[in-house]
């Protein structure tokens, strides 16, 4: 379900990976700027914990290289007949970091674990009704409808071991007080946990009874946050440390010219786009226009679309390592609508004319929400925006606040436009469609700060989830972006780029999900 | 030993140069003491600075020859000066309190002073320093040597200092106003220990004072300084007790004599002196607004009964707990209306506090005040729009600090009549206040400048101004005149005996000095420690003392005895 | 003396429920926790659990109330973010912050005060003129500018020193201190010097003012006409009595220290409680913020005791009573 | 009866003999003076207004200074990421920082002196519930109080008022983290001058205390507090830019010397060295010459030292 378009990078590096023989053994020092928060693979839902331990734990399938689904410790898995759930037949001989065996026993308790109240990841089992023990080595996922995706979807599903959980009093995810699980871990990956000094420094080791052949030449992984880029980057020139991901993208082009580091520009699957106020009645930060809403209308939101020249913003602001987006996911993931690749052309002068046709000629002032330590450059890209449409007469005036506090002014809609970064979890066109289209409701829409409702949407979720046959999903899928950008629901900007910086004598392989795998690191 | 030929002084500053001292010689032989004598700014300490070699940074010798024995002073290099001060010449300042290092104990200041000069050892540098403590009078000195300056009291202090002075037995010390800061009883002392030092010794004293009764007491021969120049110089009972030059007359006249009673100080004119009469009938319209406010009648009696005020102790370093210290004792006092009653007694004795307490600046803890048998309310219950804030006033001893720089003098006169109502418009109340000025002596124009501007006594004159302009009944004057020059002294005491005479001001003159509270006071009261030793008539007082601490008190003051004619 | 310290304490007490009611204050404005503890796919009725479990819903002055009550018991609650016992989480911070103040304190005595004191002699010198103007440039700069610009200098260009975290730390039972090893030397001097040079400038600039008022004092003239050598009178006579109001001043910068450490902190990712603070902030990990601002106000307030207390030890006239 | 210039043209004299004598305050003045007038004239000799959204391109982003190859003439100091013409930027910055620097100033001058000159006159519980006050803030680092204020301000305010006044929240938590300097120097200065007899012959003529307080006592103390002032006033223009650092700053929309600073900050190595140097140099120059001045002042408040 890949093209050619995503990660060609990823692509090549994999395959020369497999055949090179691991050279010297190594003790790799890498960083990142935050911490991962726990060890407990269900207390957090978050991109850096699961990213950092998935090298520790495993699920029952996982992601490869290129993001295909590959068995990992389930070695096979079937559709239960007419869609009522899934099999997955478990690899034996597993054993966790401390020997204990791995059988089914272990993923209904790390099931139960998941789905139990103070859990974070509640939300990848919507679907599932039931989980049943078939043997020692097999498990069924039933439910409540036909749910094609539903292996992919589970990819970061964790399995714990349930002796080790029991025993030491880690049974349910920690609520207030940590568990012995937050900074202890015993999984069945690659790595073993050594050390977890929180906020510090993590020091892993690789796990020796790993059931999978290690690609990797490590003896030794220690991973510290450093918070301010600058540093971080010092921290690489001065050979400290030999990995750090992000780097600023300003940044690139010197280290390049450095010999002895380089740098893996890929993309992230995260589409940067801006939102509206669909369900505001007015304008609730404008100067002058306080009585109507004037982004109600679809020519006015059209005109935003064609006033902001993409092409400049990726030059300037992002030197050229992003992606103009025509959609609510990035090109290349599963479910993308070639159909509607083209995002409205740059065209100031057709902008004016659609602000004239709506009745805005001289224009209006509004206000534009954006978080400032969010995204890459996020503020300077609001800036940008708002000076693109200053020229065709309407006046952003732009609020750019730490994203501690931005979600909560977007929840109680206190914008008349924000940005906004959606990154799918299952890597798939439906997972934007559930948050950030669907009307919100007590699970749908949660993420539709705008409130943008559209019957035909609503009705189609249902059916696009249970659709086995991927041609007629696509077909809804498309149908469903027509709408998005007819009525110019959200504007997409840019599909976001990945900086990752290494020294010239390391080999990574860059994961668009901007997972991070130890296993496939070597240092020579 | 000394001889000084022909000094003269510059001092550079913003304005240009000027001449602190010009063509001065002298010279002082062993054992003599040269009493230096003369009004501030007259170039005494200038001429010590100049032989120690001390002078300040804007300060240079411009001529003059200095030698010590048969060293020329001028020609030393610093590092030779600077190895002959301590060894040859030493000097003593004034204040006791601040010149000892407070960090350091008396014991290990005199051994560095020793061994700076003496190679010996360090037990031989101790040894030598108790004897020395012994010698001028530090009982129990083998102990004492190891306390902290502030343990020592100012009179103790002081013979540190002079002990640190004498322990590298120089052949000439200077002495820049070593008793000033000193009790009269205690001055007696360390004037004694001069004496003694000298003739024991032999060591010669450069005594540098104001004070023409210490010259009179002790030293040998004298040099009368005024303007930097040389006025007088000769033996000391030759120069005090037939004085040639006018200014030298003119500086005796206006000395208060202890043994009789002026009715006003004769000031003979001094060519030079610039004596700036008030407009005549400009003082008479002020005299004319006095008058009609006080009526015709006297002062109010101020009458005082077992008044007694306990202050909290100084939290004695962080150990101890507070403890009370009584600076008041049970002091029944009455002053007979529209006359001047005379509040003596050393520092200390509580004599400020009193006035402090009929001011209500101080609270009493017992007692009562009555104003013409009144109750004068005491601090806390006198309201601000109490009628005796008006009547009783007060003139304060530092004519530096009584006055508010930032204002200009038209400002400090009017407030009073402003504050009590007497005059609601600006523009009489500028008169008046001009008027007030040519009262106590000064011209007009002083109205516009700042008190920075004045001189001390100028400025004490402006403080009875203002003290004037409410129309007071009764005046507390708290030592008007210990800060001021002998002759400045005189025209402020003739201009407060004027007043008082004319308008009937019932007055509480407060002063340490005897002679110049019998000038003053009609009665007279004798404070010690807060107890009120005695009271009465003064000239009685004066003929013979009742009580036993006056009279002492009466015999330790300085007294210019030279069968000289009655000014 | 006892009193004294308790009437101290009694004060310390108030001190401290002040900030910590400002501190506790912010629950309600920085932000909303839960949507940081959650991640992007929570339902908000997850959420809304969550937030009634932790007690967030409660009124104010119950969860302030709850707040003072575990601090007094000695359970200063769990973080937000890392759900680790605050009370571990702050001690296991406590020694990199400490160790930095009283490095960066030390910096600016050993330099600031002989500076002090050569500038205060020799006032018109070149020299002097060179070090008041490049103290006063060298603070005029923002801290976290000056930071970055050591680390690229010495850590990137000339790769003497390391860039960031503290490296070489011995355990000493809790204590995890980096004094005992070269490696932890090194990394300590870049933080420490950046810190330490607003410290610097401030004790440089008081030392000199100081010495040259004692320096026109009578006791040093009286010393002078003493003959006492120049040497006894500058560093024995003069600097002593310079040092006793430069102390007290110092005890209070103290208070400074700590708090621009935050900044210093964050440029060199150091493990102290001011990086902890800041990441705090930006996670709104209230329970962290608040203790982190209690046991802050504690050690201002024991600064000044101690210095009160170092002022009576040095200055004779405090520490002995009886008079003759 | 005001007393008008008197003061100073007291100074004025004395300060004019000994400014001529000394060439570190003079070239401080004359710097302190251009960058003031720069600032304040901003709207009028700046090329651009930063601040209009539609005055510059994204086009023109990171251009060099002119003088560099690949500079443009119209922007003499070069471009930063958002095409904004540095110079222009700069002295814009410079007004908002020396404007909140001057206006925090202010309020912290009232509140300090007010509250330390009571303290100080009145003693007593007053002076201790102030000086604790004082403890509290001293213990409070200024970011927390920033955030405070934009928190409580945030939480108080209807929302678009608080867009707006941003610029005031940052004033106050500046000001709030000042005003203690004043406050201990008043009250000290309150302490010496209450025992002089000035004042106690006012308190005993019985003048209202607010009186003796306000025209006797504060034009003594004014010297050391303007000493105080200067320096505060360098240290409110720093804190300004270090709370920017930590992102509690002010909106990058309408930038202050200490935002352009944090933004320069991401370009340090990135080889558009000017977006970090020039807005630093600036700082620096006003800085050093504000503290030079305030030396200045010191020496000339302090007789001793002349």
């Amino acid at each position: 379900m890949f093209n050619r378009k995503i990660p060609a990078a990823a692509m090549a590096l994999s395959t020369t990976v497999l055949l090179a023989l691991p050279a010297a053994a190594e003790t790799f020092r890498w960083a990142g700027t935050t911490d991962p928060q726990t060890m407990d693979p269900h207390a957090v839902n978050a991109t850096p914990v699961l990213s950092f331990l998935n090298n520790v734990y495993e699920g029952l399938v996982r992601r490869g290289p290129d993001m295909s689904v590959q068995p990992s410790l389930a070695t096979s898995w079937e559709a239960l007949p007419d869609g009522a759930g899934w099999r997955f037949n478990l690899r034996e001989g597993v054993t966790f970091h401390d020997g204990s065996a791995f059988d089914a026993d272990d993923v209904l308790f790390s099931y139960e674990r998941g789905v139990s109240e103070p859990s974070d990841v509640r939300s990848w089992f919507a679907s599932v009704t039931d989980v049943v023990r078939v043997n020692d080595y097999a498990v069924d996922f039933l439910t409540s409808a036909p749910n094609p995706l539903f292996p992919g979807s589970i990819a970061n599903f964790m399995i714990m071991d349930e002796g080790w959980a029991t025993e030491n009093g880690a049974a349910l995810p920690a609520r207030e007080a940590e568990t012995h699980a937050t900074r202890n871990a015993n999984g069945t990956g690659p790595f073993m946990l050594d050390a977890r000094d929180p906020g510090i420094e993590t020091r892993l080791v690789p796990h020796e009874a790993w059931w999978d052949t290690a690609e990797h030449n490590l003896t030794e992984a220690v991973f510290t946050p450093i918070g301010n880029p600058a540093t971080g980057l010092a921290a690489l020139l001065s050979g400290e440390i030999d990995f750090i991901s992000p780097i600023p993208l300003q940044d690139v082009e010197q280290v390049e010219q450095r010999d002895g580091f380089k740098v893996l520009a890929g993309l992230e699957t995260r589409v940067i786009m801006l939102g509206f106020g669909h369900d505001h009645e007015t304008l609730k930060y404008s100067e002058e226009t306080t009585d109507e809403n004037p982004f109600l209308d679809p020519r006015v939101r059209l005109a935003v679309a064609k006033a902001i020249d993409v092409e400049t913003i990726d030059r300037v602001i992002m030197r050229g390592a992003a992606e103009p987006a025509s959609q609510l996911l990035p090109e290349g993931l599963s479910g993308y609508s070639e159909e509607h690749s083209e995002r409205p052309e740059f065209d100031p002068e057709a902008a004016r004319a659609l602000l004239e046709e709506a009745g805005y000629s001289d224009g209006f002032s509004f206000g534009l929400m954006c978080p400032n330590d969010r995204y890459i450059n996020d503020e300077a890209v609001c800036r940008a925006v708002a000076s693109m449409l200053a020229r065709i007469g309407i006046d952003a005036n732009v609020n750019a606040m730490p994203v501690r506090g931005y979600w909560d002014e977007l929840r109680a809609g206190n914008f008349d436009m924000y940005l906004l970064g959606w990154s799918p979890g299952t890597f798939d066109a439906e997972h934007p469609v559930r948050f950030l289209a669907h009307t919100p409701t007590e699970r749908l829409g949660t993420w539709n700060f705008g409130g943008y409702s559209n019957e035909r949407i609503d009705a189609l979720l249902a059916p696009i989830q249970s659709e086995v046959d991927p041609v007629a999903r696509q077909v809804m899928l498309d149908e469903v972006a027509g709408i998005l950008q007819e009525e110019v629901a959200y504007v997409p900007l840019y599909t976001q780029p990945l900086i990752w910086a290494m020294k010239e004598n390391v080999d990574v392989v860059q994961r668009p999900d901007n997972f991070f795998m130890l296993r496939w690191v070597t240092v020579n | 030993m000394l001889k000084v030929d022909g000094l003269s002084v510059l001092f550079r500053h913003r304005h240009g140069a000027t001449t602190a001292v010009e063509d001065v010689s002298l010279d002082v032989a062993r054992g003599e003491i040269h009493g230096l004598v003369g009004e501030s700014g007259a170039g005494k300490s200038t001429i010590g600075a100049a032989v120690m070699g001390l002078l300040p940074a804007a300060g240079e010798i411009t001529s003059g020859a200095l030698t010590l024995g048969d060293t020329d002073l001028r020609a030393l290099s610093p590092v030779e000066a600077h190895r002959l001060r301590g060894k040859r010449i030493s000097m003593i300042f004034q204040d006791p309190q601040t010149s000892l290092n407070p960090l350091m104990t008396v014991e290990a200041q005199l051994v560095e002073t020793l061994l700076a000069h003496e190679d010996i050892s360090v037990d031989e540098a101790r040894a030598r320093a108790i004897a020395l403590l012994d010698e001028i009078g530090i009982a129990d000195a083998a102990t004492r040597i190891r306390a902290w300056p502030h343990q020592f009291s100012g009179g103790m202090r002081q013979r540190v200092v002079i002990a640190l002075a004498l322990c590298t037995n120089p052949e000439l010390i200077i002495a820049d106003e070593p008793t000033t800061a000193l009790d009269v009883a205690v001055q007696a002392q360390v004037l004694d220990l001069i004496r003694r030092l000298a003739t024991k010794r032999g060591v010669g004293f450069i005594l540098i004072t104001h004070d023409i009764g210490v010259i009179a007491q002790v030293s040998d021969r004298v040099t009368v300084l005024r303007g930097g120049r040389v006025v007088e110089q000769g033996p000391t009972p030759r120069v005090l007790g037939q004085p040639g030059q006018p200014y030298t007359k003119a500086l005796m006249a206006a000395v208060p004599p202890l043994d009789r009673r002026l009715d006003r100080f004769r000031l003979p004119r001094v060519e030079g002196e610039r004596e700036v009469p008030g407009s005549a009938d400009a003082a008479r319209e002020a005299e004319d607004w006095l008058m009609a406010g006080t009526g015709t009648g006297p002062g109010p009696a101020l009458e005082m009964s077992d008044v007694t005020v306990r202050f909290r102790g100084e939290r004695r370093g962080i150990f101890g707990a507070r403890e009370n210290f009584t600076a008041l004792d049970t002091v029944s006092l009455s002053v007979r209306p529209g006359t001047v009653m005379g509040l003596v007694g050393e520092s200390g004795s509580g004599k400020s506090t009193l006035a402090k307490v009929v001011a209500a600046l101080v609270r009493p803890a017992e007692g009562e005040m009555r104003l013409d048998g009144a109750v004068l309310p005491p601090m806390g219950a006198r309201r601000r729009s109490d009628p005796s804030r008006r009547i009783v006033q007060m003139v304060f001893q530092d004519p530096y600090s009584s006055l508010n720089s930032r204002h200009r003098v038209i400002d400090i006169l009017g407030e009073p009549l402003w504050l009590y109502g007497l005059e609601r418009d600006a523009g009489r109340r500028a008169r008046l206040a001009r008027a007030m000025l040519a009262l106590v002596g000064l011209d007009a124009t002083a109205a516009e400048r700042h008190p920075h501007q004045f001189s001390g006594g100028q400025r004490q004159r402006i403080a009875v101004a203002r003290a004037l302009l409410s129309r007071p009944g009764l005046l507390l004057c708290d030592e008007p005149t210990s800060a001021l020059d002998v002759s400045i002294q005189a025209q402020i005491l003739n201009l407060l005996k004027d007043l008082q005479a004319r308008f009937g001001l019932t007055t509480l003159f407060i002063s340490h000095d005897l002679a110049v509270v019998r000038q003053m006071s009609e009665d007279i009261a004798v404070l010690k420690d807060g107890r009120l030793v005695e009271t009465g008539p003064s000239e009685t007082f004066f003929a013979g003392p009742a009580a036993q601490y006056s009279r002492d008190l009466l015999a330790q003051t300085p007294a210019v005895r030279f069968g000289m004619e009655a000014g | 003396m006892v009193g004294f310290i308790l009437k101290r304490l009694v004060q310390s007490v108030f001190v401290m429920l002040a900030v910590a009611f400002l501190a506790f204050s912010l629950f309600r404005f920085v932000g909303d926790p839960i949507s940081q503890m959650t991640g992007v796919e929570t339902s908000l009725e997850d959420q809304a659990r969550l937030r009634e479990d932790l007690g967030l819903n409660d009124p104010y002055f119950v969860q302030f109330a709850r707040f003072t009550g575990d601090m007094l018991r000695g359970d200063f609650g769990y973080s937000f973010r890392t759900r680790e016992p605050i009370g571990e989480m702050l001690l296991s911070r406590l020694p990199a912050t400490l160790e930095l103040g009283v490095v960066a304190l030390l910096v600016s005595l050993v330099v600031g005060i002989p500076a002090g004191v050569y500038t205060a002699l020799r006032p018109r010198g070149i020299l002097s003129q060179t070090i008041l103007v490049g103290t006063l440039i060298g603070v005029s700069i923002p801290t976290f500018v000056i930071g970055i610009l050591l680390i690229f200098l010495f850590g990137v260009q000339l790769g003497w020193l390391p860039t960031f975290g503290r490296g070489g730390t011995v355990e000493i039972g809790w204590w995890r201190s980096s004094l005992f090893t070269a490696e932890g030397w090194r990394s300590l001097v870049l933080p420490a010097l950046t810190l330490g040079l607003f410290q610097l400038t401030l004790t440089m600039r008081l030392v000199r003012a100081q010495m040259m008022e004692v320096m026109r004092t009578d006791h040093i003239r009286f010393a002078i006409a003493r003959g006492v050598p120049w040497r006894s009178i500058r560093y024995r006579h003069a600097l002593s009595n310079t040092m006793i109001p430069v102390i007290t001043i110092i005890g209070l910068q103290f208070g400074g220290v700590i708090a621009f450490s935050i900044v210093t902190e964050s440029v060199f990712q150091w493990p102290g409680m001011g990086l902890l603070f800041l990441e705090s902030i930006r996670f709104v990990d209230i329970p962290v913020m608040s203790v982190y601002l209690v046991v802050i106000a504690f050690f201002f307030v024991l600064i000044n005791l101690l210095v009160d207390l170092l002022y009576v030890a040095i200055d004779p006239r405090l520490r002995v009573r009886e008079s003759v | 009866m005001p007393e008008r210039g008197r003061l100073a043209r007291l100074m004025r004299s004395e300060g004019v003999w000994l400014f001529s004598r000394s060439p570190a305050a003079i070239l401080a003045a004359i710097v302190t003076v251009l960058i003031v007038a720069g600032a304040l004239m901003a709207p009028w000799i700046a090329p651009t207004n930063p601040y209009d959204l539609a005055s510059f391109s994204l086009f023109d982003g990171l251009l060099p200074p002119a003088w560099e190859e690949g500079g443009d003439p119209r922007f003499l100091l070069g471009t930063d990421d958002q095409g904004r013409d540095m110079l222009s930027a700069i002295l814009y910055g410079a007004r908002l920082s020396l404007s909140i620097a001057a206006m925090a100033m202010a309020v912290a001058l009232v509140l300090g002196v007010g509250l330390g000159l009571a303290a100080g006159y009145l003693g007593g519980r007053f002076d201790a519930v102030v000086m604790r006050i004082a403890d509290v803030q001293l213990a409070l680092p200024a970011i927390l109080t920033a955030l405070l204020i934009d928190g409580i301000s945030r939480g108080l305010l209807p929302r678009d008022l608080h867009d707006d006044l941003r610029i005031a929240v940052i004033t106050l938590a500046i000001a709030l983290s000042l005003w203690v300097n004043f406050a201990r120097t008043a009250r000290a200065s309150v302490f010496v001058e209450r025992q002089k007899d000035y004042v106690q012959a006012a308190i005993m003529m019985g003048q209202h205390p607010l009186r003796i307080m306000a025209r006797h006592i504060l034009p003594n103390i004014v010297g050391p507090l303007l000493v105080i002032a200067t320096v505060d006033l360098a240290s409110a223009i720093l804190l300004e830019a270090t709370l920017s650092f930590l992102g509690v700053g002010l909106p990058a929309d309408s930038p202050s010397l200490g935002t352009l600073i944090r933004i320069g900050m991401q370009y340090l190595l990135s080889g558009e060295w000017w977006i970090l140097w020039m807005p630093t140099v600036f700082l620096v120059v006003l800085v050093v010459a504000i503290n030079l001045l305030g030396d200045f002042l010191r020496d000339l408040f302090n007789p001793s030292l002349r």
